[in-house]
């Protein structure tokens, strides 16, 4: 088996590995995960160095008919947007299998189904035919459902089947646009590749399906005003569930727009690039104030998010090499930073069973390796230069200035607010006079510490040598600017 | 000779059929509605008949044809009064007002 | 072909037909009587295994033209094997047919199998109404089979009176189609039409009469309104049946009306399908939102993929068809393995409320797993078979540009995702209210993997199936 | 000049050994971090010394490439880049001494000394850079650690609060500053400081980039949040609430220095462009004054110290934007030293007393001679009494200012030096001088706090020389590159300034050593303007009403608006209908349980109203059929 | 012969307008054995049409197969309803208006249409004389199989008419 399918279906293979285990072997459940888990980690930073990053084109291709008769292959290839999203697919994957040994109730079915729930992931960023696109991307949804509905807090039912279903509802729509594609195209086909490259769709049709697969990515994003399903999901997922929403989940929007609608339909992307210039910078400076508004820790962090995935939104939407190479970046980082900062969100609720920021105060003192994680993490959210969000950022805006200067101007009161709610959280938690109520507060332990480190060096890696992950991706999304006709710049 | 016009019958049906409709909608009684659905069937085959008679190029067809609708209906009627039966067995009723167990 | 050389191509049906009788007899002289349905079981394998043996590759007009065994009715046929074979395992899992019928209760499966390939196979409105009146008036005495209770009762009486009136209106329809072609062949009336050109506005309306007993057969709306009705109060595993068997067959008779008979008139009946597709879909899908009764749930939902079905005809292009083909196996398998598992918990809970599947997971976690996937494939979620079926009628409608159509369609599903989620998130989301494992007769587990292994097979590896639908395109 | 990169990376790696072991090391970690700003202050020397002789050194890599656009980061050492050096190593040091006394019981110690050596090699990296952007990193990168140590001891709520308000104050600024980049890029298309050259900008502008005045104006944004100017200067007050040596070394020394090392860096940007230029000199100029009004009332002594900062950077911002500059950056040099010891000097008071407040203090001078024979220096130093360094640089300053021809300028800042002298004095007399006011225990501090308050006292007297008569104005020659610079001496200036400087010092001593009543009196009288000193012209309550209460609310009510309006505009207003009717429970069950927006609610609806339609009644349903196949019929017809 | 055409004609009106009014008796009585009564008089009516159309064999079929039926009917009706015909209420649900409304309009469309229909009169058809004999050669040669399976559909009926309707306690 080549590597590609093998990275996608070595979670399959364990995740009937664990069904087969009694479920009383709890142990023997979750090392099969893990190991499961650890093993596509590394064989997706195997692919991370075997890439060749100065050919644009796909790479690692597999290709065989698997429904014939409507053209659908089992397509799969890697480009330099796609390995970084595998990349820390696999690593989160690793790390949020290892923040899952908090759970204790149902962990087999747990377990089976966030495996189920990886394969998912990968294979959406593996896929090159669209047909096979939908097929990983709508199975992303089920466990999830169950992730969030199961294991979750207390209104886990409510925000399960609200993230189920509004996503179920974009992707439908993605799958009308799919269709269209299919049948505009001559002879018919779903490879990506090949619609990318052969593009003389009507504006007309272009721009209708280019909103037909929007709604589908915009609400996975989420794109302000697809956005009220994230906190809600966010907040009641159980940790692990969250970093994988947040850390991968996100970028399947983003992703979508980078492999499926900016290549394939060029017109369209351009015609609606103010368009989803002015959603993202919407979504930035919004996202930043309701952030600020939040008393739950992770409700704020949820928000941040939307704020931070207008960043990309906004790199996506200028059409230029620096935008795109920011977005991409931006999106590879906002997985790791606030997937560790679920992680630490996790660390303390663990600890405190409470989430209400109002409740913490000077942990710092408490708890000071914890409370330096938080610092670190908190500081790469708000862009702060050496870590790996300012590089995004920076790109980002410097692209976006290059064609909507208001746009780049009003985003940065996002970095502004940025900067508030954290160091307010910061503040709210780790500072100021001890809450006597935590003053046996337990430091944060090994296996959590391990779920961060690997985080933490990639953060601070990137942000010193942006150039090496910048390498990695640049090539292909230059040769997409080109071919969008944007500003090589 | 002039034949009777073939509308006359078409005619002739319609209305049969017409008001065996409005019989199987408006009846209270089940077996009013029964009765209804007959009159639709015998409007159907006077159809079949004289179309089989002025038009189709094997005359035998409509007639097999309603020789078969008849078997059907004595059929159907056999079951429905079969149904009918049981029914007043459990409900002690026959007004199809008072059969809405199963609604909503 | 005559008669006696047509008996060669008539085994399956020949074998049900002697099953049936054969049951009939012992039926007599037996007190136990659940050996009968395994004898049915058997009869129904031997004739499905026997029809998949021998696909004849070409067209055969048995008995001079009246059973016409061509590649669409033999994937019929076949399809109606499996529903009839899972449909058996169901009733002989299923606790509540009244120990005395039970014997009748397989003998009639047999024979309503034996209906549903006559539908398939019918090629001229002599036959169509035949068969349908033949399914039909076994259906009717099929759903009021627990005659004790006051449900059956209603359900078969209420069935009886909708599907006489459809059938009447239909016959009269047929009438007038017969005057206006004069032919009862679908050929000789397809050879009419395209003489004559000129459509008169009889001809709509004798097509609007025609269409009522077959859409009553498919349930589409607004001739849907016996259906939830009938599908609660009829026996679990004929409920089941009913969504799935007269249903599939009415399409298969729907298609050939149309595409061998009404060809002239078909920017008329696209366009009258698309609407009926689209108002069939949300009307099942909306009614169904509210419901707590399962059966009732499932009905309304029944409706909707006929809706969703009726999307390939609107769309009448060759990747709709073969969608309607493929959506219909897939439907049925699916909509048969959940009614097997509403069996098994009915069974053990008495009640039919979604709230006794409360919890679930947690008793029976297979049961519940395998109602979830089968529920998942009904959503339309990939990779299941039910997803490829959805693709498939959304690809017919796409390609003819029906955009309304799809956008009611999309919205529909996500609406249908959610009454769908309700019931597995009784299952796995709410705690139980005991923890006793439900029971699991054997055939209903054999019922439930033969569903389930099918929709997963055919959701990973839809193409052979697709390749069968493509090639069964041959009316 | 290559070994240059080693001066900030010997802080660094003290950082990181003193970070990673801090439990072990505890006071081992001061030796550690002093021995890396040394080491950075002996290759400093060396680099320094080469630059005297006139050579200079660049050198770039690239660290980031884009197509065709890449940020060559790297190290850029020119006569400008060496002062700062001089100032940060030679400072810094000193402060790491006196830091190991002033901190010596703190629990985080070692802590202390970590953020202390991240600063330093912030601050160097940030003096060294080579490019607007590295710039931009290591000046976040000092904002950070000021805002760590403006939060150490963050147990104090105000300690914290200062930390946040000191790093979003600043951070608008830079925002402003980004933004100014992006706009300095699109119109010059390089950010490398070597490549802005008077002939560059002179041929950029004429091809029509004619934003270069909005891109300086915006960098300068960035430079009066850094530099605490007005109207941004309202973090540096609070952020007192660091650790003494903190406020020496990042409030006082250099850090807030950044904003004026950024526009003297950027100089010939500025001063292409003249619109830029006087926004430059009119926000430094009312800086200067308010600053210094406000440091008239103030009675925190680090809070006088603070303001006077303020009021200094604005005096700097001042000479830069009105042409000099040289004056700017000598009088950044000069200041660095007088405004580093008098806040060490202060510290080495709190240390002494446990107090900041001036009217708990007096009659200090007894019992800390040495901390008050070099505070009397500094105090001296910074209100220009001749010869001390502080006189010079001022000198040149009001001697720019007199002659850019800007009367109201030079008048403005001539008073603001005379109220310069009086609020140092005044904290002088009060703190030094007279009786205890209250029981304090005051002592002398330890030698390790004491030596560096004589090095720098030393430096602080001396170190106008360079930059006097004396020495032919050698300093300005060196800073603008060894051309040397053509200043004549004009005596009204000299005048002018020191009677300013004296009649300051006199008047404050009259006033609190021998008038005690009188500053009272004088406050009553002069009321409002009192307050207004008092109240810092009531600047952060302006802040709160207009900008911090305001996206207080818009965040509440985005927050509300997402919560009603985004997430269910229809299912909030259904909730609210149906409460009043009696379907409430209906809705709790199937709504709020179940699903809950707006389209969900719409479907339920019409569920119900479906369910209307089946009645179960059978003659009901063969009517709709009827219907349906009129329907039907009518849909065949008018297809 | 021109006027026993127009006789013969005359009796087909007369006929029909028996028909239609005994059909409407059948769905307008209040007293369903009337119902019954009028129904047959219909269905007789529907025979003589037959008679018409030269059906002769349909005819017999109709009075003996369904006239037979509708005795079965009858009973049933007398036995089942014997005491809830006597109730005064309306036979009649308030369907009845809407019913005929809708049903008006059907005919308006019906007749609208038929007007325009060229009908294809096949004359050799009209010419052509079906007898009985000649229809059990049908049935038996190419009809033996729709024939056939009647025969099953019979016996489905008979069993499912004795398993739903016999009373076993």
């Amino acid at each position: 088996m080549s590597t590609l399918s093998l990275i996608i279906f070595l979670p399959v293979l364990g995740m009937i590995g664990v069904l087969l285990t009694p479920k009383t072997e709890v142990q023997a459940i979750r090392r099969i995960a893990t190991i499961v888990s650890a093993v596509v980690c590394a064989l997706c930073t195997f692919l991370l160095f075997r890439f060749t990053a100065s050919q644009p084109g796909m790479q690692f291709v597999e290709k065989i008919a698997w429904i014939p008769q409507i053209n659908v292959f089992y397509h799969l290839g890697v480009d330099g947007i796609s390995v970084p999203m595998i990349f820390i697919t696999g690593l989160l994957s690793l790390l949020a299998c290892v923040a899952s040994y908090g759970i204790k109730e149902r962990v087999k079915e747990y377990f089976a189904l966030y495996l189920l729930l990886e394969t998912g992931m990968l294979g959406t960023f593996c896929a090159l035919d669209l047909f096979l696109f939908y097929v990983f991307w709508e199975v992303v949804l089920v466990p999830m459902y169950f992730l969030i509905g199961i294991w979750g807090g207390p209104r886990k039912e409510y925000a399960a089947i609200k993230f189920f279903l509004y996503t179920l509802a974009g992707s439908i729509f993605m799958l009308l646009g799919i269709l269209a594609l299919y049948f505009a195209s001559t002879p018919h086909t779903f490879d990506i590749t090949v619609l990318s490259v052969n593009h003389a769709f009507a504006l007309g049709f272009q721009k209708l399906v280019f909103l037909a697969l929007f709604l589908g990515f915009a609400i996975k994003v989420p794109i302000w005003p697809f956005h009220t399903w994230l906190p809600d999901a966010h907040v009641e997922a159980p940790t692990p569930i969250s970093v994988l929403l947040a850390g991968i989940l996100l970028k399947m929007g983003t992703y979508g727009f980078f492999r499926i609608s900016y290549p394939i339909l060029p017109d369209a992307a351009r015609w609606f690039g103010i368009y989803m210039a002015i959603l993202a910078v919407i979504g930035i400076v919004y996202g930043g104030f309701v952030s600020l508004a939040q008393t739950d820790f992770k409700k704020m962090i949820a928000y941040s998010s939307v704020s931070h995935m207008g960043f990309v939104l906004l790199g996506l939407a200028v059409f230029n090499y620096s935008g795109f190479d920011g977005a991409l970046l931006q999106m590879f980082n906002h997985g790791t930073i606030t997937g560790g900062l679920f992680l630490l969100v996790g660390v303390l609720y663990d600890r405190t069973h409470t989430r209400d920021l109002s409740s913490f105060g000077g942990l710092g003192a408490r708890i000071p390796v914890y409370a330096g994680m938080l610092t670190v993490f908190s500081l790469a959210s708000l862009g702060l230069p050496g870590l790996s969000g300012f590089v995004g950022e920076f790109l980002t805006l410097l692209g976006s200035f290059v064609t909507y200067r208001w746009a780049a101007a009003v985003s940065c009161l996002g970095v502004v607010l940025a900067a508030c709610y954290l160091l307010w959280m910061i503040q709210r938690v780790l500072l100021g006079p001890l809450n006597i109520q935590w003053k046996s507060i337990a430091e944060i332990n090994r296996r959590e510490l391990f779920t961060l480190i690997p985080l933490l060096v990639i953060i601070v890696f990137v942000g010193i040598f942006p150039q090496v992950i910048l390498n990695l991706f640049g090539p292909t999304t230059h040769a997409l600017v080109n071919a969008l006709g944007g500003i090589s710049q | 000779m002039t034949p009777i016009p073939l509308n006359h019958f078409v005619i002739f049906s319609l209305f049969l059929f017409s008001i065996g409709l409005y019989g199987t909608l408006t009846r209270r009684n089940v077996i009013g509605i029964l009765m209804g659905i007959e009159l639709m069937l015998n409007a159907a085959n006077i159809n079949l008949i004289a179309f089989s008679r002025y038009i189709s190029p094997n005359p035998e067809t409509g007639q097999i044809f309603v020789i078969f609708v008849i078997v059907l209906a004595a059929c159907a009627a056999a079951v429905g009064l079969a149904i009918v039966l049981a029914m007043y067995q459990n409900r002690k009723t026959v007004q199809a007002e008072d059969i809405h167990i199963l609604k909503w | 072909m005559n008669a006696v050389q047509s008996l060669a191509h008539f085994i399956p049906e020949s074998i049900l037909i002697v099953t049936g009788f054969l049951i009939l007899v012992l039926d007599l002289f037996s007190k136990p009587k659940r050996w009968l349905g395994w004898l049915a079981l058997a009869g129904t394998t031997g004739a499905l295994a026997y029809a998949a043996a021998t696909i004849p590759g070409n067209t055969l007009p048995l008995f001079y033209g009246y059973f016409t065994i061509d590649p669409f009715s033999v994937f019929f046929r076949i399809t109606a094997l499996v529903i009839i074979t899972v449909t058996i395992l169901m009733a002989l899992a299923h606790k509540g047919t009244p120990p005395k019928q039970e014997g009748e209760l397989y003998a009639l499966l047999a024979f309503i199998g034996t209906g549903l390939i006559l539908m398939a196979a019918s090629t001229n409105l002599l036959m169509i109404f035949i068969s349908i009146e033949f399914v039909s008036l076994t259906s009717y005495i099929l759903a009021g089979f627990e005659k004790h209770e006051g449900a059956s009762n209603e359900a078969s009486l209420k069935y009886l009176l909708f599907g006489s009136v459809a059938s009447a209106t239909m016959l009269y329809g047929m009438s007038l189609l017969f005057g206006l072609t004069g032919s009862v062949e679908l050929n000789g009336i397809r050879d009419a039409l395209a003489g004559c050109g000129n459509t008169g506005p009889l001809l709509l309306i004798a097509m609007a009469l025609l269409f009522v007993g077959l859409s009553f057969k498919i349930s589409a709306a607004p001739f849907h309104m016996w259906a939830p009705d009938v599908y609660t109060g009829a026996p679990t595993p004929i409920a089941g049946f009913l969504t799935v068997g007269p249903k599939a067959m009415g399409f298969a008779i729907l298609l050939r009306v149309l595409f061998i008979a009404l060809p002239a008139l078909q920017k008329e009946w696209s366009s009258l399908f698309a609407v009926l597709s689209a108002l069939t879909m949300t009307v099942g899908n909306i009614a169904a939102v509210s419901q707590t009764n399962i059966k009732r749930l499932l009905a309304y939902s029944s409706i909707a993929q006929a809706g969703y079905i009726l999307m390939g005809i609107a769309a009448a292009n060759a990747i709709g068809l073969e969608g309607i083909l493929f959506y219909i196996a897939a439907y049925a398998l699916t909509n048969l393995g959940a009614f097997t598992i509403v069996i098994v918990v009915v069974n053990q809970s008495k009640s039919e409320e979604i709230s006794s599947f409360a919890g679930l997971a947690k008793r029976s976690p297979f049961i519940a797993a395998s109602l979830a996937v089968f529920f998942v494939s009904l959503a339309g979620i990939p990779p299941l078979a039910g997803y490829f079926g959805k693709v498939l009628v959304f690809a017919g409608v796409i390609e003819q540009k029906l955009v309304a159509l799809a956008v009611i369609a999309a919205v529909n599903s996500a609406i249908a995702a959610f009454y769908y989620f309700k019931v597995v998130k009784e299952m796995y989301l709410t705690e139980p209210a005991d923890s006793v494992p439900a029971e699991r007769p054997f055939p209903a587990v054999l019922a439930t993997a033969i569903a389930f292994l099918a929709i997963a097979a055919i959701g990973i590896f839809p193409a052979p199936l697709l390749h069968w639908a493509s090639r069964s395109l041959i009316f | 000049m290559a070994y240059a990169y080693l001066i900030p990376v010997f802080p660094f790696i003290a950082f990181l050994i003193i970070i990673f072991n801090g439990k072990r090391l505890k006071h081992q970690s001061a030796a550690i971090a002093i021995g890396g700003s040394l080491l950075a202050a002996a290759v400093s020397t060396v680099v320094i010394l080469n630059t005297l002789k006139g050579a200079t050194y660049s050198h770039t890599f690239e660290w980031i490439r884009i197509g065709t656009f890449s940020l060559n980061f790297g190290i850029l050492i020119d006569p400008l880049t060496a002062m700062m050096l001089f100032v940060v190593t030679y400072v810094g040091s000193m402060i790491f001494i006196y830091s190991v006394g002033y901190m010596h019981e703190d629990p985080r110690f070692s802590r202390f000394f970590a953020y202390l050596s991240l600063f330093m090699a912030s601050m160097l990296g940030l003096v060294l850079s080579s490019h607007y952007v590295q710039l931009f990193i290591f000046w976040e990168l000092v904002g950070l650690c000021s805002y760590f140590l403006i939060g150490f001891w963050f147990e104090k709520p105000s300690a914290a609060k200062a930390g946040m308000k000191a790093f979003i104050t600043t951070k608008i600024g830079d925002v402003g500053f980004l933004i100014g980049l992006f706009l300095l890029f699109t119109c010059a298309g390089t950010l490398q400081f070597k490549d802005f050259t008077p002939e560059f900008l002179a041929a950029k502008t004429q091809a029509g980039g004619g934003l270069f005045a909005l891109a300086a104006i915006l960098i300068f944004a960035g430079a009066c949040g850094k530099s605490a100017q007005f109207p941004l200067h309202v973090w540096l007050p609070d952020a007192m609430e660091g650790p003494t040596p903190v406020s020496a070394l990042i409030h006082a020394a250099t850090m807030v220095a950044a904003g004026v090392y950024l526009v003297a860096r950027s100089f010939v940007l500025f001063a292409q462009f003249p619109q830029a230029l006087e926004v430059v000199a009119v926000i430094g100029t009312i800086t200067a004054f308010m600053a210094a009004f406000i440091a008239l009332t103030a009675t925190d002594i680090k809070k006088v110290l603070a303001y006077s900062t303020i009021s200094q950077l604005g005096y700097m911002m001042a000479a830069l934007g009105l042409g000099g500059f040289s004056a700017g950056t000598f009088h950044l040099m000069t200041h660095a030293f007088f405004k580093a010891l008098l806040f060490l000097g202060a510290g080495s008071v709190i240390h002494g007393t446990q107090t900041q407040d001036l009217r708990e203090m007096g009659g200090l001078f007894p019992r800390m001679k040495i901390t008050s024979l070099t505070f009397l220096v500094a105090a001296l130093a910074i209100s220009g009494v001749p010869p001390l360094s502080g006189f010079f640089s001022k000198d040149e300053i009001l001697l720019t200012a007199y002659e850019s021809g800007s009367r109201v300028i030079f008048l403005i800042l001539l008073v603001t030096s005379f109220m310069t002298a009086f609020y140092m004095f005044r904290l002088f007399v009060l703190a030094f001088l007279g009786k205890p006011r209250k029981k304090i225990h005051a002592h002398e501090s330890p030698a390790v706090m004491t030596v560096p308050l004589s090095v720098l006292a030393l430096f602080s007297a001396v170190l106008g020389i360079p930059g006097s008569p004396y020495w032919n104005h050698w300093f300005q020659g060196f800073i603008h590159g060894g051309h040397a610079q053509e200043i004549h001496v004009n005596l009204f200036v000299v005048k002018c300034s020191v009677a300013a400087a004296f009649s300051g010092i006199a008047l404050a001593v009259i006033l609190y050593r021998f008038l005690p009543k009188v500053p009272e009196w004088l406050a009553k009288i002069f009321k409002p303007l009192y307050l207004v000193s008092y109240n810092k012209f009531w600047l952060d309550e302006l802040y709160q009403l207009i900008f911090i209460g305001p996206f207080k609310k818009i965040s509440q009510l985005l927050f509300r608006f997402d919560a009603v309006i985004v997430d269910g505009a229809v299912n909030q207003s259904a909730v609210q209908t149906v409460n009043l009717s009696a379907l409430k429970n209906w809705f709790d069950q199937h709504i709020v349980d179940g699903t809950v927006n707006g389209v969900a609610w719409i479907t339920q609806r019409m569920s119900r109203i479906l369910r209307k339609l089946q009645t179960g009644l059978i003659q009901n349903y063969l009517l709709i059929l009827l219907l349906g196949l009129l329907f039907t019929i009518v849909i065949g017809f008018y297809r | 012969m021109e006027i026993l055409y127009f006789f013969a004609k005359t009796g087909f009106y007369a006929t029909a307008l028996v028909t239609l009014a005994a059909a409407i008796l059948v769905v307008t009585l209040r007293n369903l054995f009337h119902c019954a009564l009028a129904l047959i008089l219909s269905l007789l009516g529907v025979a003589v049409t037959y008679l018409y159309l030269k059906a002769e064999f349909l005819a017999i079929i109709q009075i003996l197969l369904y006239i037979g039926a509708i005795m079965t009917l009858l009973i049933f009706a007398i036995m089942l309803t014997h005491r809830l015909t006597d109730r005064s209420v309306s036979q009649t649900n308030r369907q009845s208006l809407p019913a005929f409304a809708l049903l008006a309009v059907f005919n308006i469309f019906f007749i609208a249409s038929l007007a325009a229909v060229p009908w294809k009169i096949n004359s050799a058809s009209l010419a052509a004389k079906i007898d009985t004999q000649a229809l059990g050669a049908f049935l038996m040669g190419p009809y033996v199989f729709p024939f056939e399976i009647i025969s099953i559909v019979l016996i489905i009926a008979l069993v499912g008419a004795v398993i739903l309707g016999r009373t076993d306690q």
